[in-house]
C-alpha cells in the first residue's frame, strides 16, 4: 500500500467508516464512587486506516481502545455515547452479539504479551482458539494459517515456534505472536495497546516493522495506542492526542508532528530536549565507587566478565545495553546482592565486602538503589509515611515529630503534597508517583551514591522527564552521584556525564558522554543509537531500508 | 523430565527418613502411654503375676531400645512381625484392611473430587450469584457437622426411612465388586460431605484469584464464552493449589476415617490402629502408622509431580 | 416381652451385633475380657458346670459331682459320648489341660487367682476328674462355671485354643477379630433342645447408634447395650423388643481408703449420703437398673441382704458426717470416663450437683478412655468403676474386698470382714452362711470404701422374630448363651 | 513479654516512649482489675464492667486517631496476641468463664477497631458479608454476656431430662436435665472462645514458622519442612490421642495440641505464599537496607500474605470444633460439665436416629450443630468478602 491508495480510501466517503464513537463517556469505580474517566470523546476510523491514540499514562487511551470492542474493564462502565462498529451499536448489543464480534471482527493486541498469553497453553493453541471457536475455520486450517502468519512476521522457525509455550519465547517474539493471533480471523479492526512499550529499542524496531507490514498487507483498520509520539508517527495515518480523558488535538500524522497546535502536544514533542549542563572533569583520583574487573555468574551461568567502571562524586554514569546484557547484574554485584567470583568493588578506595550482609549499616546507607518497577519495589501494604520514614528511623535514628517533619520535607522535595500523600498506600499512587516515593526513600537515607536501575522505563515520557529533572536537581543540590542503568538512549543523552555501553556481560565502550555520542561509534553503540525512533514519520522506512541495504 | 526423576528420588529418600522418624515417634509415644499391652489386654483382670507372665511371653521385659531395634531389623528384612495381641502376621492383617480402606477412599474420591471441582468451577463462573451462595452455605454447613452426625443423618434418611442403602457396611471378601460399592455408598457419601467443601472452596478461590489476570481479559477479548474462559484459561493455571488441596483431602480419606469406619462398622485400617493403640499393640500400631505416613508422603509427592506436570514453565524450562 | 411359650424351632441365621470386640481379641479364653469373646466362647465351648436361666448351678460337661465333707476334694464325673467339633471325644485329659491352661507360673490367665487353691488334679479313668483344694470351698463348682475355664481339646497336655474347637452348640467358620465371626451349628451337640440356629454371625458394632440402626433396618437380629436415652423410642418401633435382665452388674465410685481424705470413714459416709441415687438411676440409667446400697451383692445373689435399709440422699447426714470428720466443706477430684461405664461422666456431673449443698465440691475429672484401667483405676484416689459382679458372695468379696485381694480397689482393710470371709467360705450350713454374708454386706455398706449407687440392667434389643425362654440374669445376652438358647419363631 | 509486644505495637506511633509505656500499663491494669473483680462479687463485676466500657471507649478513641497509620494493622495483631497470652495466663488462676467474658470483650474491641479502620470499605460490604458480620457480632455478644442472658446456671440441673420445648425451658432440657438454651449460650463462649484461641495460636505458630522458613530458606526451611512433614504424616487423631493421654486433657493441653496439629497446615500455606513474596523487590530493598529478620517478616512479608491466611483461618476455625467433637469420640476433649457445642452434639447425637419418633428430641443435637454451622457460614462469608477484595476483581 502506498500514499495514493490511502488518500483514495479516505476520500471514499462515509460508507467506508468501520468504527464511530460518539460522545463516548466511561466511568470507573474507585473510592466507592463513580468517576468519569473519558469525557465524551469522538473517534472515527475508516477501513484500512491506522489511528494513533497518544497521551500520558492514565489519559484513558486503553479505556478508549477497549471501548472500541464494546468492552469495559472490571470496575468500569460505558456511561454514555455511542459506539458503532460496522453499523452495530456496541453499547446496545447483547453479550452474545459482542462475543461474536470480539476476536473475529475486532481483535486486541495487549501491552504486555508476556502477561496476556496464557502460560498454560502453547502459542498455536491460543492462536487457533478464536478462529475455531468463532467457527471461521477448522483447526487444521487455522494451524496452517498460523504458520504462514508467523513466517510473514519473520518469527524464527515459523513451523515450530507455535508449539512452544509463551515462556519459551522472547518478549519481542511474543509481541509478534500476539499480533499474529490478532490477525487470525482477519479482523476488520485491531486495537494495539502499547505493543512495544515493554521492549528495548532494538527489539522494538523489529516489532514495529512487523506490525506495519502486516496491517498494510491485510488492509486492516487499527487503533494504535502508545505514549511515544515518535513511535506513533511511524505507524499512524492520523493521530489523536488525549489528556485526562479529553481530546486535545487530532489530525493527520505529519502536520501534528511537524506543527502541533496545542501546548500539550508540543510538550510531548519536546520531551527529549532535556539536557544536562556539562560538568567539569572529576577532581581527585579516588573515585567514589570503583568496580574492578568483576566477573560474576548466576550459579554456573556466567553473566559478567571483567567489568570495570568508575563513578566519581557528583557525577552520573549511564550504563546502557540491550536487555540481558548484564546491567542489572552489575548493580547487584555493587550492592552486594550477588558476590562476584572475581574482582572487587571499592568504595572511596576501600574494598566493600562482597555480600551486603557483612557490610556495615553505614556502608549500606551510603549506597542506595532504586528499582525499575516501582510496583514491586515498595510494599503495597505500607503507607507513604512508613515507607519513607523507615530509613530515617533505621539509619539516622530519627523518630517522632522529627521524623514526621523529615518525611514531609522529603515529600516536598519530590514535589508531592505532604498533606495529601503522607497517608496513602502505594495502590493509591500513579506509577510516576510511586517512583518518586522510591526516590524519596533512597534520599531519606542520605546516600552518596544512588543506583538507578531503569527508573524511568516503566513511566511515560512526560513523567519520566519530570523524574530525570528531579534527579538532576537533587544532584545539584545534594551532590549525589548516580549510576544510571537504562536501555533508553534518549535518557542517556539527557542525564549522563559518562556512558558505559554493555553487551553480553562485557563493557564494549566507555567514556565521557560527548566522546561516546560522537561518531565513530563502536558498531553496537551504533546499532543502539540508530534504533531510537525519531519524530519523523518516514524514519522507520528509512532505517529499515538502510539496514536491508547494509546486509 | 530428568529433573522430575531427581526430585522424586530425593523426595522418596526423604520420605524414608520421615518414615523412620515417624516410627520412632510412634514407638516412643505408645511407650509413654500409661500401661502396656499386658495390662490392657488383661484389663480389669490384670494382676501383677499375670501381667508379668504375659510380658515375659511377649518379650516386653526387654528394654525399649532393644525391642525397637529388633523391630527395625525385621522390618528392613521385609517382615512387619506379628501382632502381640493375637499372634497374627501383621502383613496379613494389614493386607485386607488396607485394601478395604483404599477401596472406601477410592469410592469417596470418585464421588467427591469431580463433584467438588464441578461445584467449584460453577461457583466461580456464577460467583456471587444465588447458586454460588447456596453451594457455599450447603458445603460449609456440611463441614460444620461432625462426621458421625452427618453419618447418622444419612443413615436416618437413606437407610432407615427410605431403605435404599444398608446402614452398616460390613463388607467381606466374598462380596462382588458391585455389592461392595453398594455397601460403601453411605460411608463414601459421608466422607464426601466432609471433604467436598474444602476442595470446592479452594477451586473456587483459586480460579477467582486468577480472573483479574491479563490473560483472562485477553480471553474475554477473544470473544470466548465464560464457561470456556474458566475451564480452559483459568483452571489450568489454578491447578497447583487445587491439586494440593485434593491431595490433602485424599490423604484424609485414607488416613482420617476412623470415625466413619466405626459408625459404619467398616473394617478399615483406622479402626485397627485405634484398637491397637488402646491395647498398646506396638508392632501393629507402627505398621499402620507407617502405611498412613507412606500414603501421606506418596500423595504429597504425587501432588508435587502433578503440579509440575500441570505447569509448562516447570515442565519445559527454557 | 415375656418368655415365649411355643416350642423352639430349628433353622435360620442369627446375626447378633455386639458393642464389644476389638481387633486385638484372640480365642484364648485366658484373655477373654469382653462380651464379644464371652458370647463367642460360650457358643463354641462349654464348661464343667453352668448357671442356668434360673440362676441355678447345673452340670454341663460334667454329669454329676461329689465332694468331700470339708469341701476340699471335688470329683467330677464327665458326660459320656461328648465330641469336640473335630470329632475327638471329650476325656479327663482335656479337662485337666483346660484347667491347667490357667495355672502355673507362665499363665497370664485372668482365672489364675481363682484356680490357685487347686493343689492337685488327676484323672480317675477317662471320665472322672478329681480336684483337690488347699482349703475347703463350698463354691468351687461355681468357679468352674466361669467363662474362662472353658473346656478345649488337648494334645500332650496342651490345649488348642487357636482353632476355636470346643464342644459347643456352634463350630467356628471364620473369625476376623474386631469385625465378625461366622458360626455353624454343631450337628452333634449333646444338649437336647438347645442350639437352634443353622448359622450365626457375631458382628462387632461399637457405635451404639449404628447398632440401633442395624437392628431397625433388619441387618441384625439382636443387639446388646441398647442406648438407654432412646430405649423407650426404640421400643415403640415395630418388630423390635427391648429385653432386660437385672443381675450382678454394678457401677461404683471407689475411694482409696489409704489416701486422705478417704481414709476417714466419716468422709466416706458423707459422700455416700451426698449422692442422689434415685436421680442418677433415673437420669443415667433411665430407670434401667436397681438402686445400690453401697455393697456389691445384687438381688440375684442368694445371700443378698434385703433387710439392710436403703441408703438415700440426705444432705443433713452428709453434713453431719463431714462435721464429724472435722470439716465444714470438702473439695475432692472424682475421676471418670465413659470407659468406666457408659454414663459415668454424666453420673459424676450429677453427683457434683447433688453434693454441692452439703458443702462438698466435687471436681469431675474426665480421664481419657484410653488406658483408664491402667492409669486411673487403682491409681487415682477416687474414680468410677464398673463391675460385672460375680455369681457368689465369696467370689465377689474375695475378688475385690478382702485385704489381700488383687483388685481390692478401695485398698480397704477390715479385720472382722476378712475373718468372716474365710469362715463363710468353707461353711456348708446355709443359715450360718447367710448370717455371715449379711453381716459382711452391712460392714461393707457402712465402713467400706466403695460407693455403689446402682446396679445396672443388661438391656438388649431383639427383633421380634427372636424367641427365648426366661433369660439368665447372671450375664448379658442370656448369660452369654444367646446363640445356644434362642431361636427364631 | 506482653508488654514487649504491646510496646512494639505502639512503636509505630510518633508519641514518645513514656506515653507508650503508660498506655500499655493502663491497659494491663484495667484488665487485671476487671478479671479480679469478676472473680470476687457481682457488684464489683458490674463496676468492672462499667470500667471496661469506659476504657473501651477510650481505647477506641485512641485507635480511631491511629486508624490512619500503618501501625494500626500491627496493633490488631499485637493486641490479639497480647490478649491471648493474658487469657492463657489467667486461665488457671480464674475460672473459665471469667476469661471467656474477657475474650468476648477482646473481640468486641478488635471488631470495633476494625470497623473504625475499615469503615469506608464496610459501608460497601455485600449483604452476605453483613450477614456474616452480624452473625459473628451476635455470637460475640452472646458469649460476652452469657451469665447475664442465660436463664439458668451453666451446670445447674433444673428439671428432669429431656423436658419438652417451650414454657420455662425454651429449648427444653438436655440428657441430665440442664436447660438447653443455657447450655447453648454458655457453649458459645466456651466453644467459640476455645476455637478462636486455638486457631489464633495455630496461626501464630504455623504462620511464624512458615514465614521464617520462606525468608531464611536453606537449612531452616529444610528442618522446619521435614518436621512438619513428620507431624503431618502421623494421623492427627492418633497423634492427639498419644499426647493427650500422656499429658492429660486440660483445656491448656487441648489448645496446644490442636494448635500444633493445625499449625502444620498453616505452615505449609504460609510458606508457600510467602515464597512468592520474598522474591519481590521490596523485600530485597529491605534486606539491602540492612533490616533484621523480625522486621522483614513482620512488616514486609506478613501484611502481604494475609489474604490466603485469612481464608484458611475461616475453615480452620470450624475444623477446631470438629476436631474437639472427634476427640470426644475417643473420650478426650473438653472437661465436663463445661458446655461446648461439639460435645453437646456428640452427647445427644443418637437421638437424631429417632427423628421420626420424637422430632423435638431429635432437635437436641441439631441445635448445637446448627449453631456451629451458622457461625461457620458467617465467618466464611466475611472471609469471602475479604478475599474478593484482595483478588482485585471489582465486579
Ligand atoms: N478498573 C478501573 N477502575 C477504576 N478506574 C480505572 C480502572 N481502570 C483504569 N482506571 C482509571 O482510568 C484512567 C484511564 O486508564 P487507562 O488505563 O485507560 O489509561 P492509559 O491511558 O491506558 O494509561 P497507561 O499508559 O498507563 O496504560 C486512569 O486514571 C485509571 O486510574
Ligand atoms: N536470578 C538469575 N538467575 C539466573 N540468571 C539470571 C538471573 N537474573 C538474570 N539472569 C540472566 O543474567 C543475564 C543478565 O541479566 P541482567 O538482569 O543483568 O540484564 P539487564 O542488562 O539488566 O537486562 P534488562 O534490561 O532486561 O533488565 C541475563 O541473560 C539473564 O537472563
Ligand atoms: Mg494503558
Ligand atoms: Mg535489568
Amino acid at each position: 500500500m502506498n500514499a495514493e491508495a490511502k488518500t483514495t480510501a479516505k476520500t471514499d466517503g462515509q460508507s467506508d467508516v468501520i468504527l464511530t464513537m460518539r460522545g463516548l463517556r466511561i466511568e470507573g469505580y474507585a473510592d466507592e464512587v463513580w468517576h468519569e474517566i473519558v469525557h465524551g470523546v469522538d473517534v472515527t476510523l475508516r477501513r484500512g486506516e491506522v489511528l494513533g491514540l497518544i497521551g500520558e499514562s492514565g489519559a484513558g487511551k486503553s479505556t478508549i481502545g477497549l471501548a472500541a470492542m464494546g468492552f469495559a474493564r472490571d470496575g468500569c462502565r460505558i456511561s454514555g455515547g455511542q459506539i458503532i462498529f460496522d453499523g452495530i451499536d456496541l453499547t446496545k448489543a447483547s453479550d452474545d452479539e459482542l462475543r461474536a464480534l470480539r476476536g473475529s471482527r475486532i481483535a486486541y493486541v495487549a501491552q504486555s504479551a508476556a502477561a496476556a498469553f496464557n502460560p498454560a497453553h502453547r502459542l498455536i493453541d491460543q492462536y487457533c482458539e478464536a478462529p475455531v471457536q468463532h467457527g471461521i475455520m477448522p483447526r487444521s486450517e487455522a494451524e496452517a494459517d498460523a504458520k504462514d502468519l508467523y513466517g510473514r512476521l519473520q518469527l524464527p522457525d515459523p513451523d515450530g515456534i507455535g508449539f512452544r509455550y509463551p515462556h519459551q519465547v522472547s518478549g519481542g517474539q511474543l509481541q509478534r505472536a500476539m499480533t499474529a493471533m490478532a490477525m487470525a480471523c482477519r479482523p476488520d479492526l485491531i486495537v494495539f495497546d502499547e505493543p512495544t512499550t515493554a521492549l528495548d529499542v532494538t527489539t522494538q524496531i523489529e516489532v514495529l516493522a512487523a506490525i506495519k507490514n502486516i496491517v498494510q498487507q491485510f488492509d486492516t483498520a487499527a487503533l494504535y495506542i502508545t505514549h511515544d509520539l515518535a513511535v506513533v508517527s511511524q505507524m499512524a495515518d492520523r493521530i489523536m492526542v488525549l489528556r485526562y480523558g479529553n481530546l486535545v488535538e487530532e489530525g493527520e500524522t505529519r502536520p501534528i508532528v511537524e506543527d502541533p497546535q496545542k501546548d500539550y502536544t508540543r510538550d510531548l514533542l519536546a520531551v527529549r530536549t532535556f539536557r544536562k549542563p556539562p560538568v567539569d572533569e572529576p577532581e581527585g583520583d579516588i573515585p567514589l565507587l570503583r568496580v574492578e574487573n568483576v566477573t560474576a555468574a548466576y550459579g554456573k551461568v556466567p553473566v559478567l566478565s571483567g567489568v570495570s567502571m568508575d563513578i566519581h562524586e557528583k557525577r552520573t554514569v549511564a550504563v546502557v545495553g540491550e536487555s540481558g546484557s548484564g546491567k542489572s547484574t552489575t548493580a547487584r554485584v555493587i550492592t552486594g546482592l550477588l558476590p562476584p567470583s572475581e574482582g572487587r568493588v571499592l568504595y572511596e578506595g576501600q574494598a566493600l565486602d562482597p555480600t551486603y550482609r557483612k557490610r556495615s549499616k553505614d556502608e549500606l546507607r551510603r549506597l542506595q538503589m532504586i528499582y525499575q518497577m516501582p510496583d514491586t519495589a515498595i510494599n503495597p501494604r505500607q503507607r507513604v509515611r512508613d515507607i519513607i520514614g523507615r530509613p530515617l528511623e533505621f539509619y539516622l535514628a530519627i523518630r517522632g515529630e522529627e521524623k514526621e517533619a523529615r518525611v514531609r520535607q522529603l515529600l516536598q522535595m519530590i514535589e508531592l503534597d505532604p498533606d495529601d500523600f503522607i497517608d496513602r498506600h502505594p495502590g493509591e499512587l500513579s506509577g510516576g508517583q510511586k517512583q518518586r516515593i522510591c526516590i524519596a526513600r533512597a534520599l531519606a537515607a542520605e546516600p552518596e551514591l544512588i543506583i538507578c536501575d531503569e527508573v524511568t522505563s516503566a513511566l511515560d515520557q512526560l513523567v519520566a522527564e519530570e523524574i530525570l529533572k528531579l534527579l538532576q536537581r537533587l544532584q545539584d543540590d545534594l551532590g549525589l552521584a548516580y549510576m544510571f542503568i537504562t536501555h533508553d538512549l534518549a535518557t542517556v543523552k539527557a542525564i549522563a556525564d559518562e556512558i558505559v555501553v554493555m553487551l553480553a556481560g562485557e563493557v564494549v565502550e566507555q567514556g565521557p558522554k560527548q566522546e561516546i555520542l560522537t561518531p565513530p561509534h563502536h558498531e553496537y553503540t551504533e546499532l543502539l543509537l540508530s534504533s531510537v525512533p525519531e519524530m519523523d514519520p518516514d524514519w522507520l522506512d528509512r532505517v529499515l531500508e538502510d539496514r536491508a541495504a547494509a546486509i | 523430565m530428568s529433573d522430575i526423576g531427581k526430585m522424586v528420588a530425593q523426595r522418596l529418600g526423604l520420605g524414608l527418613l520421615t518414615l523412620f522418624v515417624v516410627s520412632l515417634i510412634i514407638f516412643l509415644g505408645v511407650e509413654l502411654l500409661p500401661g502396656d499391652i499386658a495390662q490392657e489386654i488383661l484389663g480389669q483382670a490384670a494382676t501383677e503375676e499375670t501381667v508379668a507372665a504375659f510380658r515375659r511371653e511377649l518379650g516386653l521385659n526387654l528394654p525399649p531400645h532393644e525391642r525397637y531395634i529388633a523391630w527395625l531389623v525385621n522390618l528392613l528384612q521385609g517382615d512387619f512381625g506379628k501382632s502381640l495381641a493375637n499372634k497374627r502376621e501383621i502383613s496379613e492383617l494389614l493386607d485386607v484392611r488396607l485394601w478395604n480402606t483404599l477401596f472406601l477412599a477410592a469410592v469417596a474420591a470418585v464421588i467427591s473430587v469431580p463433584l467438588a471441582l464441578t461445584l467449584g468451577i460453577l461457583a466461580a463462573l456464577y460467583r456471587n450469584s444465588i447458586f454460588d451462595r447456596a453451594v457455599n452455605i450447603m458445603t460449609l454447613s456440611s463441614i460444620s457437622f461432625p462426621e458421625f452426625f452427618v453419618a447418622y443423618i444419612l443413615i436416618l434418611f437413606l437407610a432407615v426411612n427410605l431403605g435404599v442403602f444398608p446402614s452398616i457396611s460390613n463388607i467381606s471378601e466374598e462380596l462382588s465388586f458391585g455389592e461392595r460399592v453398594y455397601r460403601c455408598i453411605l460411608p463414601a457419601l459421608t466422607l464426601t460431605l466432609v471433604v467436598v467443601a474444602h476442595m470446592m472452596r479452594m477451586t473456587r478461590a483459586a480460579i477467582i484469584n486468577l480472573l483479574a489476570s491479563p490473560y483472562i481479559e485477553m480471553a474475554r477479548l477473544k470473544g470466548l464464552k465464560p464457561g470456556r474462559i474458566i475451564v480452559k484459561h483459568a483452571l489450568p493455571n489454578a491447578l497447583a493449589p487445587i491439586i494440593n488441596v485434593v491431595a490433602i483431602n485424599l490423604a484424609y480419606l485414607v488416613v482420617g476415617v476412623v470415625i466413619v469406619e466405626v459408625v459404619f462398622v467398616y473394617p478399615g485400617l483406622g479402626q485397627l490402629l485405634v484398637d491397637s493403640v488402646s491395647k498398646r499393640d506396638i508392632p501393629v500400631v507402627q505398621a499402620c502408622s507407617l502405611v498412613f505416613a507412606m500414603t501421606y508422603i506418596l500423595l504429597n509427592l504425587l501432588a508435587d509431580v502433578l503440579s509440575i506436570l500441570s505447569n509448562p514453565r516447570l515442565l519445559h524450562p527454557r | 416381652s415375656g418368655p415365649a411359650m411355643a416350642a423352639p424351632k430349628k433353622g435360620g441365621k442369627m446375626r447378633v451385633g455386639l458393642g464389644h470386640g476389638s481387633t486385638t481379641d484372640s480365642l484364648d479364653p485366658a484373655t477373654f475380657e469382653n462380651l464379644y469373646s464371652q458370647v463367642l466362647g460360650s457358643a463354641l465351648r462349654n464348661n464343667l458346670m453352668e448357671i442356668d436361666s434360673n440362676g441355678k448351678l447345673v452340670p454341663e460337661l460334667a454329669e454329676s459331682y461329689t465332694v468331700s465333707d470339708d469341701a476340699r476334694v471335688w470329683n467330677f464325673k464327665l458326660r459320656q459320648g461328648v465330641e469336640f467339633h473335630n470329632g475327638k471325644s471329650l476325656d479327663a485329659g482335656d479337662v485337666i489341660a483346660s484347667i491347667n491352661h490357667h495355672r502355673g507360673k507362665d499363665s497370664k490367665s485372668a482365672a489364675k487367682k481363682l484356680l490357685e487353691p487347686i493343689t492337685e488334679m488327676k484323672a480317675d479313668g477317662k471320665s472322672n476328674v478329681v480336684i483337690s483344694l488347699k482349703n475347703g470351698n463350698a463354691d468351687f463348682p461355681f468357679i468352674v462355671s466361669d467363662y474362662h475355664v472353658a473346656i478345649m481339646p488337648a494334645k500332650d497336655g496342651a490345649v488348642d485354643w487357636k482353632s476355636g474347637t470346643g464342644t459347643g452348640a456352634f463350630s467356628l467358620g471364620s473369625y476376623e477379630p474386631g469385625v465378625r465371626a461366622s458360626l455353624k451349628r454343631n450337628p452333634n451337640f449333646y444338649k437336647a433342645g438347645q442350639g437352634h440356629f443353622d448359622e450365626a454371625e457375631l458382628i462387632t458394632i461399637a457405635d451404639v447408634a449404628a447398632r440401633t440402626n442395624a437392628l431397625t433396618t433388619g441387618e441384625i437380629d439382636a443387639m446388646d447395650r441398647v442406648d438407654l436415652k432412646t430405649a423407650h423410642l426404640l421400643k415403640r418401633r415395630k418388630g423390635i423388643n427391648i429385653v432386660e435382665t437385672s443381675g450382678t452388674q454394678h457401677y461404683t465410685f471407689t475411694m482409696r481408703c489409704d489416701t486422705p481424705p478417704f481414709d476417714n470413714n466419716d468422709v466416706r459416709l458423707a459422700l455416700k449420703y451426698a449422692i442422689n441415687r434415685e436421680a442418677i438411676l433415673k437420669t443415667v440409667l433411665k430407670g434401667h437398673g436397681v438402686l445400690g446400697n453401697d455393697h456389691p451383692i445384687g438381688r440375684s445373689n442368694i445371700y443378698h441382704a434385703g433387710s439392710l435399709p436403703q441408703r438415700s440422699y440426705d444432705v443433713d447426714k452428709a453434713k453431719f458426717h463431714l462435721k464429724k470428720a472435722g470439716m465444714s466443706n470438702l473439695k475432692v477430684d472424682l475421676s471418670a470416663a465413659d470407659a468406666a461405664f457408659a454414663g459415668a461422666v454424666d453420673a459424676a456431673v450429677l453427683y457434683k450437683e447433688h453434693a454441692a449443698p452439703a458443702g462438698i465440691n466435687i471436681n469431675v475429672v474426665r480421664e481419657p478412655n484410653d488406658g483408664y484401667w491402667s492409669a486411673v483405676w487403682m491409681k487415682k484416689p477416687w474414680c468410677a468403676v464398673y463391675w460385672g459382679g460375680r455369681p457368689t458372695e465369696d467370689w465377689m468379696f474375695s475378688t475385690a474386698y478382702s485385704a489381700d485381694a488383687a483388685w481390692n480397689d478401695s485398698f480397704w482393710k477390715h479385720d472382722r470382714f476378712n475373718e468372716l470371709l474365710l469362715k463363710a467360705r468353707s461353711e456348708l450350713d446355709e443359715n450360718a452362711r447367710r448370717k455371715m454374708y449379711v453381716e459382711m454386706q452391712t460392714i461393707v455398706a457402712n465402713e467400706g470404701g466403695v460407693l455403689v449407687p446402682m446396679f445396672a440392667n443388661y438391656v438388649m434389643g431383639l427383633s421380634d422374630k427372636v424367641k427365648h425362654n426366661e433369660m439368665a440374669a447372671n450375664w448379658s445376652m442370656d448369660g452369654f448363651k444367646c446363640l445356644e438358647r434362642w431361636w427364631f419363631g | 513479654m506482653t508488654m514487649a509486644v504491646a510496646g512494639s505495637a505502639f512503636a509505630g506511633q510518633s508519641s514518645p516512649w513514656v506515653s507508650r509505656i503508660a498506655v500499655a500499663a493502663v491497659h494491663f491494669f484495667v484488665i487485671v482489675l476487671f478479671l479480679g473483680s469478676v472473680q470476687t462479687n457481682t457488684w464489683a463485676a458490674i463496676l468492672g464492667f462499667l470500667a471496661i466500657h469506659a476504657y473501651s471507649v477510650a481505647v477506641l478513641v485512641y485507635w480511631s486517631r491511629m486508624a490512619r497509620s500503618a501501625a494500626g494493622d500491627t496493633v490488631i495483631v499485637a493486641l490479639t496476641v497480647e490478649y491471648l497470652l493474658i487469657c492463657v495466663l489467667f486461665w488457671e488462676l480464674f475460672s473459665l468463664w471469667a476469661w471467656s467474658t474477657f475474650f468476648g470483650l477482646v473481640l468486641v474491641q478488635i471488631c470495633a477497631f476494625a470497623m473504625v479502620r475499615y469503615w469506608r470499605e464496610l459501608r460497601h460490604a455485600p449483604p452476605t458479608a453483613w450477614f456474616g458480620m452480624v452473625v459473628i457480632l451476635i455470637y460475640v455478644m452472646i458469649a460476652a454476656t452469657a451469665p447475664i442472658i442465660a436463664p439458668f446456671g451453666e451446670t445447674e440441673i433444673v428439671a428432669s431430662e429431656y423436658e419438652p420445648w417451650g414454657g420455662k425451658f425454651l429449648m427444653g432440657t438436655d440428657n441430665l436435665g440442664r436447660d438447653t438454651l443455657t447450655r447453648i449460650i454458655y457453649g458459645a463462649r466456651n466453644t467459640v472462645g476455645f476455637a478462636f484461641v486455638t486457631t489464633v495460636l495455630a496461626f501464630v505458630l504455623g504462620g511464624f514458622a512458615g514465614l521464617l522458613a520462606a525468608t531464611l530458606r536453606g537449612w531452616v526451611d529444610q528442618a522446619l519442612g521435614r518436621l512438619v512433614d513428620i507431624l503431618m504424616a502421623i494421623p492427627s487423631l492418633i497423634f492427639a490421642l498419644l499426647i493427650l493421654t500422656v499429658v492429660g486433657t486440660s483445656i491448656m493441653s487441648l489448645v496446644v495440641v490442636i494448635a500444633v496439629l493445625d499449625s502444620t497446615r498453616v505452615f505449609r500455606l504460609a510458606r508457600a505464599v510467602a515464597m512468592n513474596v520474598v522474591v519481590l523487590e521490596f523485600v530485597e530493598a529491605a534486606n539491602l537496607r540492612g533490616e533484621g529478620l523480625w522486621w522483614i517478616i513482620r512488616r514486609e512479608i506478613l501484611p502481604n500474605v494475609m489474604p490466603p491466611l485469612v481464608a484458611e483461618f475461616g475453615l480452620r476455625f470450624c475444623f477446631v470444633f470438629l476436631f474437639i467433637s472427634a476427640l470426644s469420640f475417643l473420650g478426650l476433649g473438653i472437661q465436663p460439665p463445661t458446655a461446648d457445642w461439639g460435645s453437646m452434639v456428640r452427647d445427644n447425637a443418637t437421638l437424631i436416629s429417632f427423628a421420626a419418633g420424637d422430632f423435638q428430641l431429635a432437635l437436641t443435637p441439631l441445635v448445637p450443630a446448627a449453631a456451629i454451622a451458622l457461625l461457620t457460614v458467617g465467618v466464611n462469608f466475611v472471609v469471602d468478602w475479604f478475599l474478593h477484595k484482595a483478588s482485585g476483581l471489582k465486579e
